[in-house]
């Protein structure tokens, strides 16, 4: 049992975004003060992350009880900050304030409408995300969870045309579809089973209970295709629809909040829902958690090779994200502590990654108005600092040295092959060679076309300086990661609540 | 004073309706204040009961005085499963007659006396059919009630409102008569009219001629049932509802909608808690099995017929058809801690509340923008930014999104169906939660998207920021804005309470179980 | 065709379920079937209003004594049922204003059924037999302690008798001696006096119809002539209203909510 | 309570019901409804319920029927079944 | 013969009927076309409840339920229809019970009175409800100009309907 501190940092943390939300939407008027306070809740917010590491770093835990039990649940409403979750927030609300940055520029660029409401679900968004990352109980997970289902989905529409009324229902409809089919009665029966203890401290929820195999696999499969967030196969069609979203949209919360938030979720299941002794049941041919890694395995190579064929940059990355996500998921359900460390590292290593090659992708949509890849052969020439960024960020979704990708991608790796499955072992490294095919050629074609393009005249220049910094920022930071991991990697260490 | 009680929540609207029928008739401005007066009385009296109840115990009280033997009188009875479901229908009434302001007698003000005599009278029925105790009297106030909703369904109703009011007598008689036999059937047996009494002989194990096994009791407990059943429109008697409900004046359809069947559904629950004991139901007739799959097609085919409807209140009628399938099967689940009864009686207020919510939210689009099908709901969060809320938490409720009731309920009833082995009636659940989540969010998307969408990403546009106050365009155009005071403070008061009643839930479960917590509570004054 | 079916397979299930629990019953006339006997040794209901009703009301009619007395809860309510019918009749079908004067020179739609020159003949016999109905009316209502009848029977003579009026002569003679406004305010005083009754024994710090401690207001000679007393003036309550209601859904149905020239 | 008086009303009830269903003229339908409340109340007051016979009497073969005329009257006196 | 119908019919032969009235009227409820006969089958549906209500109550040689007293102050007050009772019952009885007030009337000899108050309730309630049912249906002959069902069905269909 570690030492647990009280604090309201958590609560701060999680706070600042949603009071910035009613500021935001009274000074509609005021652009520039809208915009400063949308800065000034990220800076907060950071700040109040970064407050909590070196309580984290003591190996203690903070704990801050919102409600003292839910009636009639008897479950509080709960936030308690461990290594996971640091790791977690301290991805989302660094990269908060970069993509703000970035948001003014690309919505300032693009001239869009309905901008404070923009600004203001962002900002809403942000808090469910904190939440989701703090939360102490399974119940207190899935209010935010939902939460940031509804909060985002304003965003995902934001064009308000067909596309955007299709691609918001999608993502609608998978998500909440999933979480009433699945994730509702998993903690339903999660709850009964535990006798009313859902909280993430101590042993593992079900850890006394006798979950037979075939229950235990149903409940899991049940919990990880209701996080559907997590867009494991076959439910994962909402993220490619999603990308209709405006490109801060995607590069946050398609790459980093939404997404991250599936796999945290399901991290948070296998590790501390389950116990492991429950998960290593035999099914006959397979263990229980075999079955999660199964799954995982079936969408990293299927969702890889998905991402060749997509023209389209953003749906090419979108796929590429549901792959990654499944390293994590494939990380966590390997039943092993530097496995599982090495998932909670990518979900920081792929945010930094994936973030920047969204970026970039909005830099040339705002600089060009291009989004197809064959329409960007060239590019390079004309924008060699986004281009130069995308390739930091690629070699960082690969998981090449030097870049941060190459960290969390190795602990997995060596997990896979400490447990012995040469299988998944097999799978990962089948994987980032399909991530070298599909990443690599499009920059390499951007900055050595094989002729003349039509990016040979002088019209075409970088993006304004609002959406080129933010990229810089993010793509350093992958590099920066890789000399300087120790501090996540400590946060990461014993996942697992029971052995 | 104290000791009166239930007799003054029945009586308030009753002298009420009365007055109105003297001097209202003359003087239209008499009508209001003492349907407010009158309501009050009614709802400060649940109130005042159900702190009686749950502070001291059940209130029995027996009109003109006689009390022994049992059954001799006509016994009135407040205990914990009721208390709740006044203080409901006194809420949902009150709340309704804030909506009625300046509705009534649209068409002819004439009648507005008229209209208001039948609303209390209705409340007069509502408050008796829940507190009585006596299965004879109970059948005379579902008439009361009945009547007076015929007459609010076909006055001032267009065609096809009509000819449902007249389906609506039908089946209603139907039901009320076979409700009657059954209490026939139960009298030949037994010989009392008291529900007590009733349960006391049926549980009687010396006697000879063994009433609790015998075929006319099993008989009468069909007859109840399903005469109870047409009257709340369970799945396969529900014909009579979504056309009397849909086409009836707005002001009729937000009070019979939340009431009427959740009526019902108490009544049936006091039937097989109070008259036949649960163990009696479950265990020696032990159909759980067969009604919990009815209630299952209930939902699904009410989900389904639901997701077919363009009409906003059709829709929400077929929505009741499920609900009641929720409530029915919550209350048969059977589960050894009664967590399905209890769920099914949580159902009850928070889906009176939930239905009331949404009512009233089509009342008003319906009056406000002419609105009666859901294509005609477009850019309605711009154009009604206040009635968009009722809406929306409405929905969610619908839904089941923590932290309103319908989350709660939902999850009551669903830890009932597991704890009972129904992993049918959880599929039903969930599915029926799917169907609402894709009907709501089909309004949300036509409420949130403008008139047209517009023909891909149009970069043109004005980036003036206050978009979202202006409107688009053609769009602004905006009829009237919002709603009056006296239809958004009961839309907006209902949805407060799903809220409350979804936070405080646990307190409200508590209540609730207390009616399983004490056996004595189970069989009255016997046991 | 398909309702047709539906109807027999609905009084095929119905009624083979109704005989099935009748194949469970007590004789017919059986004195000792539970319903007449009670189970077990105890006193039943029924017993216990036969051998105490007089003891308890003085009242010979036990009929009555139960109606207005032990179960005077439910005639209370049965009398809102007729009040609650007629203002329903009176809220669907009554026309007003403009409306009702362009109705009102509508002949009636099936001419077959009139016959106007018999005219003479029933409006003599109607008038000479009216009085006497109408007393005979008020009979049944002071009487229903004592022989069948009471406030509902008499009521509902009563307003048939009016209802002969109108058949008689035509519905706007009728409404010259019984007007609207009267009907309506009678039928809610009927309640009132009712309701009344009950309410005052509240006052007198006793249950709702308690009528036995009306002895303090009606000075009889004990509690049980005060609830015979109290019966009938609920009697007379009941049998205002009833006769008012009647005679106001014969209106409305006959003349199609215009009463004026109606049958 | 004479038996076969019983069972002969009994049965010119049922005759009664079936026949007032069967007319296709209203009129008849509703005269002959009248006949049967008669004969119902005959039957209670044979069975000893002399006010519920009374009441029958005045309302079931009395007002009813006469609402039943007011509304043909006003409506339609043919019927197709 | 006459045995075989004491003890198999007689008991139930009541009941029976009720039975069948009621599927009479139900049948007419559900099947006929026309509103006026359905309301007439709805009313036969009534009855047929009160006439099962009523027999329940009967006992055999059993009188009426209205007391023959003998009270001083009552002297004279028994109606005329009720003179032979009258007799029957000073046969029956050894003792007046005005001597003694605790012994009321044989209970086996009076008819069970409280089937005919539920009933004198019943039949009010289906008066009340056959005179709504009446001017709902004069309504719809208001607005459609048919009283038959599948006519105003068609009408409804037809979308000669005005919502």
């Amino acid at each position: 049992m570690q030492e647990s501190v009280n604090s309201l940092l958590p609560v701060w943390a999680c706070l600042c975004s949603l009071i910035a939300v009613p500021l935001i939407v009274i000074f509609r008027k005021e652009i520039l003060l809208r915009e400063m306070i949308t800065f000034g809740a990220a800076f907060a917010k950071f700040g109040f992350v970064l407050a909590m590491v070196p309580i984290l770093l003591d190996g203690k835990v903070i704990t801050c009880s919102l409600i003292e039990g839910v009636s009639g649940l008897n479950v509080p409403i709960l936030f308690r900050v461990d290594g996971l979750g640091m790791v977690f927030a301290l991805v989302a609300s660094s990269l908060w304030i970069v993509t703000s940055l970035y948001g003014v520029g690309y919505m300032r660029g693009l001239k869009e409408h309905s901008q404070t409401r923009f600004f203001a679900f962002f900002a809403l968004s942000l808090c469910a995300t904190l939440g989701v990352a703090f939360a102490g109980n399974l119940l207190t997970l899935y209010l935010f969870y939902e939460m940031l289902s509804l909060a985002t989905w304003p965003l995902v529409t934001h064009h308000q045309d067909k596309e955007a009324r299709t691609g918001g229902r999608t993502y609608l409809s998978y998500l909440l579809g999933t979480s009433i089919a699945f994730a509702i009665p998993a903690l339903i029966f999660t709850f009964i089973k535990s006798g009313g203890d859902l909280s993430f401290a101590g042993p593992a929820i079900l850890a006394s209970t006798d979950m037979t195999a075939w229950s235990s696999v149903i409940l899991l499969m049940a919990f990880a295709f209701g996080f559907s967030k997590a867009g494991m196969m076959p439910f994962h069609s909402w993220l490619p629809g999603a990308m209709v979203a405006p490109t801060p949209v995607s590069a946050l919360l398609h790459a980093v909040a939404v997404v991250k938030v599936g796999v945290f979720c399901v991290i948070r299941v296998v590790t501390q829902v389950f116990d492991m002794t429950t998960l290593r049941q035999s099914l006959g041919a397979l263990n229980v958690n075999e079955v999660l890694c199964w799954f995982a395995s079936f969408t990293i190579i299927a969702s890889s090779l998905i991402a060749l064929t997509q023209d389209n940059l953003k749906r090419r990355l979108a796929f590429s994200t549901i792959g990654q996500l499944s390293y994590i998921i494939l990380g966590a359900a390997l039943l092993h502590d530097v496995a599982a460390q090495g998932a909670a590292l990518h979900i920081a290593a792929h945010a930094v990654g994936k973030i920047t090659l969204f970026m970039c992708a909005g830099a040339i949509f705002v600089a060009t108005g291009k989004k197809y890849l064959s329409q960007m052969v060239g590019i390079g020439r004309r924008m060699p600092i986004t281009m130069g960024a995308f390739f930091i960020g690629s070699m960082s979704v690969i998981g090449l040295p030097p870049t941060f990708g190459f960290v969390s991608k190795w602990h997995i790796f060596l997990g896979a092959l400490s447990t012995g499955q040469f299988v998944f072992v097999i799978v990962l490294i089948a994987s980032s060679i399909l991530n070298i095919a599909y990443l690599l050629p499009p920059v390499w074609k951007a900055f050595f076309p094989s002729g003349p393009t039509e990016f040979d005249d002088e019209g075409i220049k970088e993006a304004p300086w609002t959406c080129v910094a933010p990229l810089v920022i993010t793509s350093t930071l992958c590099i920066v990661l890789f000399f300087f991991p120790n501090e996540l990697i400590s946060l990461t260490k014993n996942l697992f609540a029971s052995k | 004073m104290i000791d009166q009680i239930p007799a003054i929540i029945v009586l308030a609207p009753l002298f009420g309706a009365m007055i109105i029928g003297l001097f209202g008739i003359r003087d239209h401005r008499v009508c209001l204040p003492v349907v407010f007066i009158s309501l009050l009385v009614s709802l400060g009296a649940s109130v005042a009961a159900a702190q009686q109840v749950f502070n001291v115990g059940t209130i029995n009280y027996f009109v003109g005085g006689w009390e022994k033997p049992l059954g001799i009188g006509i016994h009135l009875k407040i205990d914990a499963l009721n208390s709740l479901v006044l203080v409901v229908i006194g809420v949902v009434v009150m709340l309704v007659s804030f909506f009625s302001i300046r509705r009534v007698g649209e068409r002819d003000t004439e009648k507005t006396p008229y209209f208001y005599i039948l609303y209390l009278l209705l409340c007069v029925g509502l408050f008796g059919i829940t507190i009585t105790s006596d299965a004879f009297n109970l059948f005379v106030l579902i008439e009361v009630s009945s009547l007076t909703s015929y007459a609010l369904i076909a006055m001032g109703s267009n065609k096809r409102g009509t000819v449902a009011a007249f389906n609506y007598v039908i089946m209603g008689t139907v039901g009320a008569s076979f409700y009657l036999l059954g209490v026939g059937y139960l009298y030949l047996k037994t010989g009392s009219l008291n529900m007590d009494g009733i349960h006391a002989i049926l549980m009687l194990e010396t006697n000879d001629a063994n009433v609790g096994a015998s075929k006319a009791t099993t008989v009468a407990f069909i007859f109840i049932l399903v005469g109870i059943w047409i009257k709340m429109a369970f799945f396969p008697l529900y014909g009579w509802l979504p056309n009397a409900y849909t086409y009836c004046p707005s002001t009729s359809s937000c009070i019979l909608a939340p009431l009427m069947t959740k009526v019902s559904v108490y009544v049936m629950i006091r039937v097989m808690i109070t008259v036949f004991g649960l163990d009696w139901v479950f265990v020696e007739l032990g159909w759980s099995q067969l009604v919990v799959w009815l209630a299952v097609i209930a939902i699904l085919a009410g989900s389904m017929l639901a997701l077919a409807q363009r009409e906003i209140k059709k829709m929400l009628c077929y929505l009741i058809v499920a609900e009641v399938g929720y409530m029915v099967g919550g209350a048969w689940l059977a589960d050894p801690d009664h967590w399905g009864m209890t769920g099914a009686l949580y159902h009850i207020l928070a889906d009176a509340m939930m239905t009331l919510c949404l009512f009233l939210f089509a009342g008003i689009v319906a009056k406000r923008l002419g609105a009666f099908e859901i294509s005609d709901l477009q850019g309605l969060f711009k154009k009604m930014p206040i009635t968009s809320i009722g809406l929306v938490i409405g929905a969610l409720a619908m839904i089941g999104v923590p932290p309103t009731c319908g989350f709660f309920s939902k999850f009551y009833l669903i830890r009932g169906a597991i704890e009972g082995g129904h992993w049918e009636f959880v599929a039903a659940l969930l599915i029926s939660s799917l169907v609402n989540a894709v009907l709501f969010f089909r309004i949300f998307e036509i409420a949130y998207f403008g008139n047209k969408p517009a023909e891909g990403h149009d970069h043109s546009h004005d980036h003036s920021d206050d978009s979202i106050e202006e409107g688009k365009g053609s769009d602004s155009t905006v009829l009237g804005r919002e709603a009056s005071w006296s239809s958004l403070f009961p839309l907006l008061a209902s949805a407060a309470i799903i809220i409350l009643l979804g936070v405080f839930n646990g307190e409200v479960v508590a209540l609730i179980r207390v009616t399983f917590e004490n056996s004595n509570h189970l069989s009255g004054l016997f046991r | 065709m398909l309702t047709k079916v539906f109807a027999t397979i609905a009084v095929v299930i119905t009624g083979g379920l109704l005989l099935y629990g009748v194949s469970d019953f007590p004789a017919f006339g059986d004195p000792h079937s539970p319903a007449n006997a009670g189970v077990g040794n105890e006193e039943s209901i029924s017993q216990y209003f036969i051998t105490q009703t007089y003891k308890d009301t003085k009242v010979p009619n036990i009929v009555t004594a139960v109606l207005a007395d032990y179960r005077g809860y439910d005639t209370m309510f049965e009398t809102v049922v007729i009040f609650a019918a007629g203002i329903a009749i009176f809220a669907i079908l009554r026309v007003t204003g403009n409306e009702a004067e362009k109705k009102s020179i509508k002949p009636p739609l099936d001419s077959s059924i009139n016959g106007d020159h018999q005219r003479i003949i029933v409006g003599t016999t109607c008038r000479i037999v009216i009085p006497v109905v109408q007393m005979f009316a008020l009979y049944v209502v002071a009487h229903g302690h004592h022989s069948p009848g009471g406030g509902f029977q008499g009521g509902v003579i009563l307003g048939a008798s009016f209802i002969l009026v109108a058949m008689s002569e035509d519905l706007n003679a009728a409404l010259r001696r019984f007007s609207e406004k009267t009907y309506l305010t009678l039928a809610c005083v009927g309640i009132l006096i009712y309701a009344g009754f009950g309410l005052m024994c509240q006052f007198l710090e006793r249950n709702f119809l308690d009528y036995g401690i009306l002895q303090k207001v009606l000075f009889t000679d004990g509690p049980e002539m005060a609830r015979s007393h109290s019966m009938l003036g609920v009697e007379v309550g009941v049998a205002f209203t009833v006769t008012a209601i009647m005679f106001a859904i014969y209106a409305n149905l006959s003349s199609r909510g215009v009463l004026k020239n109606g049958l | 309570m004479i038996f076969a008086f019983d069972i002969i009303i009994l049965i010119f009830l049922v005759v009664a019901a079936i026949i007032s269903l069967s007319v296709k003229d209203l009129l008849s339908s509703a005269m002959i409804f009248g006949i049967y409340g008669f004969l119902i109340c005959l039957l209670w007051a044979e069975m000893g319920a002399v006010d519920v016979a009374f009441t029958e009497a005045a309302v079931g073969a009395g007002v009813s029927a006469v609402f039943f005329i007011a509304t043909i009257y006003n409506t339609r006196r043919r019927s197709s079944d | 013969m006459s045995e075989f119908i004491q003890t198999n019919v007689q008991p139930y032969f009541n009941f029976w009927i009720y039975v069948v009235l009621m599927m009479i009227g139900l049948w007419a409820l559900i099947a006929k076309n026309n509103l006026i006969k359905k309301l007439i089958g709805m009313s036969i549906f009534q009855t047929a409840i009160i006439l099962f209500y009523v027999s329940l109550g009967v006992k055999d040689g059993s009188t009426i339920p209205i007391l023959d007293h003998h009270g001083p102050e009552h002297h004279e007050t028994a109606d005329a229809g009720h003179d032979d009772v009258h007799e029957k019952e000073h046969g029956k009885k050894a003792e007046p019970h005005h001597a003694d007030d605790h012994v009321g009337p044989n209970p086996d000899t009076i008819a069970n009175p409280l089937p005919h108050v539920l009933m004198l309730t019943a039949i009010v309630v289906g008066v009340s409800t056959l005179g709504v049912a009446l001017a709902i249906g004069q309504m719809i002959f208001k607005e459609f100009g048919t009283l038959e069902e599948n006519e105003i069905l068609e009408q409804i269909k037809a979308g000669n309907v005005d919502d």
